[in-house]
């Protein structure tokens, strides 16, 4: 294949072209401060008005419960630092889940070293939180139950409704770290009794650098960006409006398109999962097999390590990645995987290929024959997979 | 962030000036933001609003509401100038922007103290008329999230 | 005049051209997560890397210590509560000044709320901070000196090598917010004794929603935002790509033409100033006359009030501001302006005007002569003036 064939959505996606055109103006002409008295500038603050209205129209929200951030990361470490500050009278308690991203989980780590309590519900063999587990860990303390609604890895759609029920009936807070769903999957906050949504603009065709918080109206929580008066004096700093149009736009796209594309991710998706699984011995796939992204495949294949597999498909012009990029820093095997009860070893061969429309059924076939050719090539350089034989 | 008819009445604001030996003057301020606002009144035997001018030292928005509150009042008997609200004149100029609402309270004032300056003259007494706060920011509530 | 004449650049400026193209590609085609595995994410990371050596040189740094935010006011807030985190053990002391920008002032007040102590320094009728007052307060439990570069509002520029000088001898750590300086006067933090500085890309015609916070190696300050690995770990969030990108372009422009912009802004400068106060009565001059900002000229006109005057200067196709524009949202007058010792009602009738090496000596001239008309108009219709002359 000539075409580099990008199956890493879930890292980050090309911002499409017409949301680029969207943002251009304001660069360079309309790049005037919104918070300005003169006209020109002033008219900017339209555009955010829109790109807001936008925005909360795709989740049943009300435009000034959107609150504008620089990314999925600081609106949930604004959500959750922000939230136990705020109710610290009332507890000091947080759920939250084994299988969330570091955002959320680094978050609640250093509110352990500050005072606060953090139970880690497990999750089952297929990643979906287990609720009986999170009902018996509420406290009268419990001030926050955090949820991602879709993981980063494995793709896993969680309960949400059920758990904002629990949230709801036992008189906590819901927030949930929808970076991945937002705009993949159907959200309506007051249906699923979210109090508090993280998302990011990259995950959708939208720019880097963007994202923003929903805070239902009433919540107490206050600034975590102290500064100036912007977005109603709750997060300071100059409003970054090329990124925040762009993200309007983003979103416009993906709410219009979503039904079609989900089909036609779904389609992809399912082919690729039913002949890897059928094709390639020792692979499972990870994650829930109905409830998950549309657009999420995730296998573990035994024997083999997974940066390895990943510069091998590099090599045949497939971009994928082996649990979150973000942690590819980190030679520890994902907690995702670790969380779902994969040994280490088996958590170490995994591979993540998130998908888009822009995929053909070609290119998916392209890729499982290289799939094969390349686990193979690993296998027979494998040690495991010689005592394994050697074994049988 | 104003509409046309708050710049209109910012861009040519109707009856600024002063009057000479007018009936009443009322001189109000808002010490939260600053801003004051003097309105002069020339009332007849009638009690008929002759003629009326201001003059502000304020934002656009309370330029505009001192514009448009005179208008309101000219020709106006003062019973009927009393019943001018900041809400009349917020109408009449297609609304204001939330932060602005208490500069329209500014005109209202103004309009109360020159009225209660020319009973006071006369020695007469306005019904509904209550003494006017030299500074109105205390009417004043935070923002709510 | 039919140009749009934009007097406000410290409140924001145009992306260059040449930034934005800098910028392009990496939106649609080199948009891959620079933390992939992949070749063609991984080459991101060489973009980002550039960037932050241009920066790290611009400022006699090291690229390991500048560390990418999103945007001034995040540096600020991280610069400040993570040092206060860091060195809580020695002392719970901080020393800054009465005309920060609200993103150190707002950040001091929350950690006073914390258990920390604030002491707010005078500054003199110029703007300059008192350094016999600032060493008066130094104590034993002090663990920050934060002190702004150059003053937003009045321009004034600060005596930072001397302060450094103090917090070096105390061993106190210093941090600058040196976002309207930086890109406009000459920084090394070595010869200066900074041990962090905050910037902003949007105040040198770079994207907005970019910053940075150069932190000298071996401070102990950890994140503020947590999440994923980026940012060797200390500032966590998909990196903003194109905005890194355009922020170290414009770096560069900003440091190839420095002496040329400030010769000519100067110029412009000196001409608006003279004939401002030549030829408008009970008119004052802010900040200091020669140790300020070369693009800055900040006026208070007498018995008028600032909204009013921007507002007809817009009419007049001027683009200025009154006070600092994220401010505008409030009522209360310039805590800068009150600092210098300015009245209430003058600090009213403020006007900033921040010029740029676009501007031509026409324009200037134009803007005297609206000033003028300006003034006199708003001073007709003005109360304050009246009682004045009839006192007279
Ligand atoms: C589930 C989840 N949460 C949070 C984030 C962080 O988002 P950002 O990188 O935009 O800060 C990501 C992606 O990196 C994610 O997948
Ligand atoms: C001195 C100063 N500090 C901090 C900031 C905040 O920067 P930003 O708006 O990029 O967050 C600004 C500008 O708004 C500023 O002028
Ligand atoms: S052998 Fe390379 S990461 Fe362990
Ligand atoms: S802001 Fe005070 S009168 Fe408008």
């Amino acid at each position: 294949m000539d075409r580099k064939i990008y199956l890493d959505n879930a890292a980050t996606t090309p911002v499409k072209p017409e949301v680029v055109e969207a943002m251009l103006p304001y660069f360079t002409e309309r790049f005037g401060n919104p918070s300005s008295v003169y006209e020109f500038a002033a008219q900017n603050k339209s555009a955010v008005t829109a790109a807001r209205e936008t925005i909360a129209h795709a989740l049943g929200a009300e435009p000034a419960e959107i609150y504008f951030t620089a990314g999925g990361t600081e609106s949930d470490n604004w959500a959750i630092k922000e939230t136990a500050e705020a109710y610290s009278q009332k507890g000091n308690h947080i759920i939250t889940t084994k299988i969330e991203h570091h955002a959320v989980l680094h978050t609640c780590e250093y509110l352990e070293k500050h005072g606060y309590e953090v139970t880690y519900v497990n999750v089952d063999e297929n990643g979906v939180v287990k609720l009986d587990e999170l009902k018996k860990a509420i406290r009268p303390t419990t001030i926050l139950i955090s949820v991602m609604f879709a993981n980063n890895e494995i793709g896993t759609i969680q309960p949400i409704k059920e758990i904002g029920e629990i949230a709801k009936e036992n008189g906590i807070l819901f927030h949930t770290d929808a970076v991945q769903a937002f705009g993949h999957v159907k959200i309506d906050v007051n249906e699923y009794h979210i109090d508090l949504l993280s998302a990011s603009g990259h995950k959708i065709n939208g720019p880097k650098g963007i994202g923003f918080l929903y805070i239902r109206k009433g919540l107490k929580l206050r600034s975590y960006i102290h500064g100036g008066a912007q977005e109603r004096s709750r997060r300071a700093g100059t409003e970054n409006v090329p990124a925040i149009v762009g993200f309007g736009k983003a979103v416009e796209l993906a709410v219009a398109t979503m039904d079609e594309r989900m089909k036609k991710e779904l389609e992809l998706r399912d082919y690729l999962i039913s002949h890897i699984l059928a094709e390639v011995p020792y692979v499972r796939l990870n994650g829930h097999q109905k409830e998950r992204l549309s657009n999420n495949a995730n296998f573990s294949f035994q024997f083999i390590e997974g940066e390895s597999l990943l510069i091998m498909l590099d090599m045949e012009n497939i971009c994928a990645s082996s649990g979150s990029a973000c942690t590819s820093g980190s030679l520890d095997p994902s907690h995702v995987l670790l969380a779902i009860g994969l040994p280490h070893e088996i958590a170490h061969g995994s591979l993540r290929l998130t998908l888009s429309d822009d995929i053909t059924m070609d290119e998916i076939k392209y890729v499982i024959v290289k799939i094969k050719e390349i686990v193979e090539k690993l296998r027979s350089m494998s040690p495991l997979y010689e005592d394994f034989i050697k074994r049988q | 962030m104003y509409t046309e008819k708050v710049m209109d009445h910012f861009k040519n604001p109707r009856n600024v000036g002063e009057i000479e030996n007018a009936s009443g003057v009322g001189t109000v301020g808002n010490a939260k933001c600053g801003d004051i606002m003097r309105i002069y009144l020339d009332i007849d035997e009638n009690e008929i609003i002759q003629d009326v001018k201001f003059k502000t030292f304020g934002c656009g928005a309370a330029v505009a509401t001192s514009s448009m509150a005179t208008e309101l009042v000219k020709g106006k008997t003062v019973q009927e100038a009393l019943a001018v609200t900041n809400k009349a004149v917020m109408e009449a100029l297609d609304g204001l922007p939330p932060v602005k609402v208490h500069c329209s309270l500014l005109a209202e004032e103004a309009i109360h103290a020159a009225l209660w300056d020319y009973a006071e003259k006369n020695g007469i007494k306005i019904d509904g008329l209550e003494k006017p706060k030299n500074d109105i920011s205390e009417h004043e509530e935070e923002e709510e999230y």
